[in-house]
């Protein structure tokens, strides 16, 4: 079988999407088999510290001899590890770490599957005003390297279309009191309100946003906690809310049936980290066999072939300085009916309609 | 009342007991005097389940105290005021006062007790609000004993009363432990105040270096040759 | 003004719920000593356990009280009595690590049990509020505050004029001497940790409704209780409230009129300026 | 009554020929590491381990000798870590001045956090170290423009090190990395030996002891905790900025952490034995190996430890892969109920009590 | 000859509670000072306001005729003033050697002279035996002649003694005194705080009382001994020496 190394952060703050992420690839193994590749996946938890990472990589590229390593996660263990790849001479694809810089120092072992993080920002903007005529936007995101890089993109892209940055208010995650932030915001009365932050506080934003009548025209969530089976639940608060995202099930027949398959196997929606996880694997499983486990020669397939599945074409190329670097387009979905639906680009949109201006709270 | 016998005790590596017998009648003042170390106020820490003893037994009212912890004896009755006072420094005077009534048992005679203490003691009468902590050495001295006290105590060990109080007090206070023994509670005394304390005492002991050498009545233990050179330095 | 009085109203309220797990802290650290890093742990099982309420029996949080208080209360009777007794005369520094690893373990097992997912308790009210004179009040948050309200008052009458919790306070200062007056101190030390417990579970079972629950939700807490009870000075009651509705207030304000950055930082800041003139807390009793 | 297990104890010790020459040759045998074994996980660990080392011994000054319980050094760490990080990507100061400059910055730091805090006692002076040390990280975070804030500091290289005409140091790889993290752990294991037997040191424990006694005494608390403090920050930066250098890339949550960093360096002296030399050493070395063993147990084989088949690697590996953070916190809290002083406690208890049992007679150790 | 201790009108509060009140007294080069009066009357804070543990709220104290107030406790000992305390302070988990060196570094960088010095000050108060015991062990007796001997090693031009007999039987207190008698010899000066009169009579040169706070008397021993108000607020009886 071929050896494919697999580091996420199984424990420690990032656990919830390591989990995700473990079941993107335990689907991918499955899926392989079925199509006749054996993969043995060694396993490594980086626990979200940089240093157990290298740790990992080490074990992974000296000790276990992998073909190719998939991951880590988070965009600091992704940082700590690209350069022992190098080092190395061993593949990684990196599933879903927004920091773009890992794609653009030039690395030629270094892989990534998700758009990095200025495609969020962009796509999201670019569908705001392709709904409507805002003229000012409010950006609230969390201190974190993901929220902060994506907010630093999006006002620079806000202004570079027109928009007024009327707040920017970058928070730090773990507070149940967001309220004054918003009344902030509400008195700045923006048009758009952008919001990036993880899983549930996407949730208590929105809940709070409720409570003190924060009413914008539309509500932008950058992907992760917006993106999520969670937030779609809470119709009271999500509906009619915007989120940008790496992958969508209703893209293509393909990512609808891993959709079902998914949700039956471990009882909720796969997120887009499952999805990239479970792409990441695929790419990398099957470069490494036809190159039968060396890893000179995966690098190669890796940096040649392409792919069709769940995410549409996958290839890992260079463009707009990235190198080594899958091109997405993201999709932008408004959950609408407690569901979320993609509305933009028209191209993936299949006729659904955003609601725009954003109706009021119910 | 009191029968402790065979007494051995450790601390870690220790020893510092080596099998001590000794006996309280009810109504009785004794005393047990000895060098420093000799191991005294060890004697009443095993008695009050501070510490709890290698070998040996103590008995209190036919009652063995193995397996009895310390708040267990003091509700027999078996009330010490400890070595260095051990005062609550972060309460009132009035607060370590009632906190020696704790048990259940006493509360109904709280306001009673805490007269007598007041009028035994007066300068705690007029610090009733001040915290124990910031109390000088000899006033605290006074609040430790007046805690006892409000505990009703069937037999009182005093670990070293005397200690730190004027000279005024310090005859004030042997007759203090006089009148209480009066009253009615047994007294176990530990007193570096030789003279004073064997004039008051019906019967003492002579502890050296964790044995018992002597023993007698007050009178004739001060009469004592040993007794005079080692501890009145006569 | 309106953003300003906004503020003010929700930075009380929020500070209830702070007030609330200082005030569990405070009391376990008053009669043990310890200070408690398995705070947030505890306050995480709250949560859980109110969340198992709602999602299987349907309880309301609040209705769930009932259960959840003498639940937590147990747990940390047990927790006491079983481990931490035997640390009490341990130096402080072998306590703090007891007790980080007490939460290491609770947050790892929760996580082992209910995996790492956010669990969100949706009620009708949960994002509900009332509008008075232009300003929105969270309901749930008053609901939390009232109660807070409550307990505080009850405990505080507990614990200066019960004999009880004198002696809970007598045990906090002198473990030898506390015994020696007939208090059972290790059933004290049992009585202030189950409480501390409750109140952190408490705390948590409040929070449930505005918040989101998961096996590492408590170290932000954890510190969280920690400026609360330094700053009210430790031990006391009074203090823990009023530091805990002082860094409500505070965080509110400092979104709106520093940054929602800095609301941390210049909480912790007030905390050590605090600290440099009141080196015991507001109402901590100044004796070195 | 708790009493104090032992009551006899050596008095203090004097200077030993043979523990010196022992010390020597065991950083002689270590510096020989790098030559007999070429595996980079190996190396690695060697590496943590030495920083483990260096960050527990650098606590010990402050909270093992002069008994002030900071939990808050992730302040001196990270700051070291950024300072040599941020002179090295933004103005191309090579990092052994970094180095330096890191180690100066994290006494100023300590001076100024010592006054701040050491006013403070007991509990109140852990709640504060740990709230100064939050400050810097929500600090480091939020002003952005100065340190990248969350988005960190990736290291793109670090220029060779040019020594005299003909050595040239590469800092790729692990050795040279092997070499600067033993070199300071052996620096912070001779500042605690420096510390015991020296003035200072009797004067730190005076102080942790009781400070009015020892301030009576003619010792001013304050300056000598501050001295404690200086070694110590000085020490936790130079590891932090290691740690930076080798890892390549820091954010605040990273290097500022309050459980990987603050709570680790307690944790090491506490679990090795507080207030002693080889305290911290022992602890480093099996707290290291044995997160290590519990994240990942494949090293043990690649070691040669366990057989590639081992049943207690599958063990590991099928019932702890996620279970980890709960075995260590597991065995955290049985080594502090049943080894409160500590592993080296326990080993000296198991060897006074294997010297006593031949001859059980006089022993001769009160004397000396 | 001047007085190597001056006490100049010393007043101290505690919120509204005066525990010195215009205190005023000279110590002597070479003297040994008793210092009595009723529990509570404020000998240890005076003793803690002249060391510089509080500040006096009035009033100056001047130590070999220079200036005290505001100075710290550390600075007062390295001046040569050291002070025992009536609680005692051992550094428990030091050894007793260990704890009498502390004192001896004062004077000294090198541990063998300070463990010299510190064998040689143990001599002295006959505790040399328990040297490697551990300070926190040591019974309270112990403790007291400890706490002596570490405040010799600091080799204090005047030395402040409170309580050092406490605790202590007849025949104990009888080696202090001798202790204190023969340091008077070598020169120490001495104030000494104790409530064993025999002891204070038959050490002092002079002896101050204090009274709530207040200077009650001050005088020879005789004089003091036979001062009525001595005798009604202190005393009791007057006591013979
Ligand atoms: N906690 C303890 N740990 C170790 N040894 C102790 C402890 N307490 C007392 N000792 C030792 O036990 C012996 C007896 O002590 P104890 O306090 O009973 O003496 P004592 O007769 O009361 O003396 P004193 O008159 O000084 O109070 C002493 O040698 C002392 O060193
Ligand atoms: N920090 C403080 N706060 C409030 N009152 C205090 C403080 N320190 C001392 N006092 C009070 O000041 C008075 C003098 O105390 P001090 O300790 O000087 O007495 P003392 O003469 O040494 O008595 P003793 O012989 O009993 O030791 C006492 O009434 C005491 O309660
Ligand atoms: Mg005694
Ligand atoms: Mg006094």
């Amino acid at each position: 079988p071929v050896k494919v190394g697999f580091i996420n952060s199984i424990t420690g703050p990032q656990a919830p999407i390591g989990e995700t992420m473990t079941n993107g690839m335990e689907m991918a193994v499955d899926d392989l088999k079925k199509r006749g590749i054996d993969v043995k996946v060694v396993k490594q938890d980086d626990m979200g510290k940089p240093d157990k990472a290298i740790s990992a990589i080490e074990q992974l590229a000296t000790g276990d001899d992998v073909s190719v390593i998939v991951g880590p996660y988070t965009s600091a263990c992704a940082a700590a590890v690209a350069k022992q790849t190098e080092q190395y001479q061993v593949a990684e694809v990196i599933p879903a770490a927004s920091k773009e810089d890992l794609t653009r120092l030039g690395y030629k072992w270094v892989f990534r599957t998700n758009a990095p993080g200025d495609v969020y920002a962009k796509s999201l903007i670019d569908a705001a005003l392709s709904f409507g005529k805002p003229k000012s936007v409010a950006f609230i995101y969390e201190s974190t390297d993901f929220g902060s890089s994506l907010s630093k993109v999006g006002k620079v892209y806000a202004e570079k279309m027109g928009l007024k940055v009327v707040a920017d208010e970058g928070y730090q995650a773990g507070s149940p009191d967001y309220r004054s932030t918003l009344t902030k915001l509400k008195a700045a009365n923006p048009d758009l309100v952008f919001m990036v932050s993880y899983v549930a506080d996407a949730i208590l934003l929105m809940r709070q946003s409720r409570e003190i009548g924060l009413k914008p025209q539309a509500f932008l969530g950058g992907g992760a906690g917006f993106d999520t089976s969670q937030f779609e639940k809470e119709a009271q608060i999500s509906t009619n809310v915007f989120s940008v995202t790496q992958w969508t099930p209703d893209s293509s027949p393909a990512a609808e049936d891993f959709n079902k398959r998914y949700t039956a196997r471990f009882g909720k929606r796969p997120t887009y980290h499952a999805a990239c996880t479970y792409v990441s694997i695929i790419s990398a499983a099957e470069a490494a066999a036809k190159a039968g486990g060396d890893r000179a020669k995966t690098r190669e397939n890796l940096a040649t072939m392409t792919w069709n599945g769940i995410m549409g074409t996958v290839h890992y190329g260079a463009y707009d300085g990235f190198t080594n670097q899958n091109h997405v387009q993201m999709p932008v979905t408004q959950y609408q009916g407690g569901k979320a639906v993609t509305v933009y680009p028209p191209s993936l949109a299949k006729g659904a309609k955003a609601v725009y201006p954003f109706p009021g709270w119910k | 009342m009191l029968e402790i016998s065979r007494l051995q005790f450790a601390y870690g590596d220790l020893q510092v007991l080596w099998g001590v017998d000794l006996s309280v009648q009810q109504g009785e003042i004794v005393t047990v005097v000895g060098a420093n170390g000799a191991g005294k106020s060890t004697i009443l820490r095993n008695c009050s389940r501070l510490v709890k003893a290698g070998t040996g037994a103590i008995t209190f009212q036919g009652e063995d105290l193995a397996g009895l912890q310390s708040h267990e004896v003091v509700a027999r009755g078996l009330v010490q005021v400890p070595e260095a006072r051990r005062i609550f420094p972060e309460m009132t005077v009035v607060e370590n006062l009632r906190m020696g009534s704790y048990l259940p048992a006493t509360r109904p005679d709280r306001q009673r007790n805490m007269d007598r203490v007041f009028s035994l003691f007066p300068r705690l009468g007029e610090r009733r609000k001040q915290l124990g902590g910031t109390m000088s050495g000899g006033e605290q001295q006074m609040l430790a004993i007046g805690r006892g006290l409000m505990a009703n105590p069937k037999l009182l060990l005093l670990d070293e009363p005397s200690l730190g109080l004027s000279p005024l007090f310090v005859k004030n206070i042997f007759e203090i432990i006089k009148q209480i023994n009066a009253q009615g509670t047994t007294i176990l005394l530990v007193e570096q105040n030789v003279y004073q304390s064997l004039h008051i005492s019906h019967r003492a002991y002579v502890l050296e270096t964790g044995r018992v050498v002597l023993s007698g009545t007050g009178p004739e233990l001060l009469e004592n040759a040993h007794v005079k050179k080692a501890f009145l330095g006569i | 003004m309106i953003v300003f009085f906004q503020s003010l109203i929700s930075g009380i309220l929020v500070g209830g719920i702070y007030a609330l797990i200082g005030i569990g802290l405070t009391i376990i650290f008053g009669v043990m000593r310890v200070i408690n890093f398995a705070h947030g742990d505890l306050l995480m099982l709250g949560m859980y356990a109110t969340w198992l309420l709602f999602k299987y029996l349907g309880l309301d949080p609040y209705v769930a009280l009932v259960v959840t208080m003498p639940l937590l209360f147990l747990w940390g009777a047990l927790l006491q009595k079983v481990i931490i007794n035997r640390v009490l005369g341990a130096l402080p520094q072998n306590q703090i690590l007891l007790t980080i690893g007490l939460g290491l373990i609770m947050s790892n097992s929760v996580m082992l049990l209910f995996t790492s997912d956010y669990r969100i308790l949706t009620t009708s009210y949960s994002s509900s509020s009332f509008s008075l004179l232009g300003i929105s009040i969270s309901q749930p948050l008053l609901y939390s505050f009232l109660v807070t309200v409550a307990i505080t008052g009850v405990l505080f009458w507990f614990l200066q004029t019960t004999d009880t919790g004198q002696a809970i306070r007598a045990t906090a200062q002198d473990r030898d001497a506390a015994q020696l007056m007939g208090i059972n101190v290790k059933r004290m030390s049992v009585l202030a940790f189950g409480l501390g417990t409750a109140l952190a579970g408490t705390a948590g079972a409040l929070l449930a409704p505005t918040y989101y629950i998961f096996p590492q939700v408590g170290g932000p807490f954890t510190l969280k209780a920690f400026v609360v009870v330094v700053l009210g000075g430790m031990g006391s009651i009074v203090g823990a409230t009023l530091g805990g509705v002082l860094i409500g207030v505070t965080e509110s304000m400092a979104a709106v009129y520093v940054g929602s950055g800095l609301k941390e930082l210049v909480v912790y800041v007030l905390f050590l300026l605090i600290l440099l003139f009141r080196p015991a807390g507001l109402l901590g009793k100044s004796r070195a | 009554m708790r009493a104090p297990p032992v009551a006899l104890r050596r008095p203090a010790r004097g200077f030993s020929t043979p523990a010196l020459l022992a010390y020597l040759t065991v950083i002689a045998l270590l510096a020989l590491v790098p030559q007999l074994t070429h595996k980079p996980s190996l190396l690695h660990l060697w590496i943590m381990v030495f920083l483990a080392i260096s960050q527990g011994a650098a606590w010990n000054v402050i909270g093992g000798y002069t008994g002030q319980y900071s939990v808050g050094h992730a302040a001196y760490f990270g700051l070291g870590a950024y300072i040599t990080m941020l002179l090295l990507e933004m103005h191309q100061v090579p990092p052994w001045y970094g180095l330096g400059l890191a180690m100066v910055g994290a006494v100023l730091l300590s001076v100024i956090i010592g006054a701040i805090t050491f006013r403070l006692r007991g509990p109140y002076f852990v709640l504060a170290s740990i709230a100064v040390a939050e400050i810097i990280r929500l600090a480091a975070l939020d002003f952005r423009d100065f340190t990248r804030g969350a988005e960190g500091i990736l290291l793109s290289g670090i220029p060779p090190l040019q020594l005299g005409a003909h050595l040239t140091i590469r800092f790729v790889g692990k050795q040279p990395f092997f070499y600067a993290a033993l070199a300071l752990a052996v620096l912070a294991v001779s500042s605690n030996w420096v510390v015991q037997h020296t003035k200072l040191g009797y004067y730190f424990q005076a102080i942790r002891e009781d400070q009015d006694a020892a301030h009576s005494l003619g010792i001013n608390p304050t300056l000598h905790k501050s001295i404690a403090l200086a070694i110590s920050a000085a020490l936790t930066a130079a590891a932090g900025a290691i740690f930076g250098l080798y890892v390549r890339f820091i954010d605040p949550n990273i290097v500022f952490s309050l459980p990987d960093v603050s709570v680790q360096m307690v944790l090491i002296c506490i679990i090795g034995g507080i207030g002693t030399i080889l305290g911290p050493v022992l602890g480093a070395v099996v707290l290291v190996l044995l997160s290590e063993t519990l994240r990942n147990p494949g090293w043990l084989v690649q070691v040669g430890v366990l057989g590639e088949d081992s049943t207690l690697v599958d063990f590991i590996e099928q019932r702890l892969s996620s279970a980890h953070v709960l075995v260590y916190g597991v065995l955290v809290v049985i080594v502090i109920l049943f080894a409160p002083d500590g592993l080296l406690g326990v080993l000296r208890k198991g060897l006074d009590r294997l010297r006593r049992r031949p001859g059980a007679s006089a022993a001769p150790r009160a004397a000396a | 000859m001047t007085a190597i201790l001056e006490i100049k009108h010393v007043s101290k509060f505690f919120g509204g509670l005066s525990a010195n009140s215009d205190v005023s007294f000279d110590v002597e080069p070479g003297s040994i000072t008793g210092l009595i009066g009723p529990n509570g009357a404020g000998k240890t804070t005076l003793f803690n306001c002249i060391t510089g543990y509080y500040p006096p709220s009035k009033g100056d104290i001047l130590f070999k005729g220079e200036r005290m107030n505001g100075r710290q406790p550390d600075q007062v000992c390295r001046l040569g003033m050291a002070r025992t305390w009536q609680k005692v302070r051992p550094l428990a988990k030091m050894t007793v050697v260990d704890n009498v060196m502390v004192g001896a570094l004062l004077r000294t960088h090198s541990l063998r002279v300070a463990r010299e010095v510190a064998m040689e000050r143990l001599e002295v108060v006959k505790l040399a035996d328990k040297a490697g015991a551990l300070a926190g062990g040591l019974p309270i007796g112990e403790r007291k002649k400890l706490e002596v001997a570490r405040v010799l090693a600091t080799r204090p031009e005047l030395l402040l003694l409170d309580e050092v007999m406490g605790g202590l039987n007849p025949a104990e207190s009888e080696e202090i005194i001798l202790l204190i008698l023969e340091l008077k010899r070598l020169g120490l000066t001495q104030v000494v705080i104790e409530h064993d009169m025999k002891a204070i009579m038959r050490m002092s040169d002079r002896i101050v009382v204090l009274n709530s706070g207040e200077k009650l008397a001050e005088g020879t021993p005789q004089e003091v001994a036979h001062d009525p108000e001595v005798v009604a607020a202190y005393l009791g009886e007057a006591v013979h020496a």
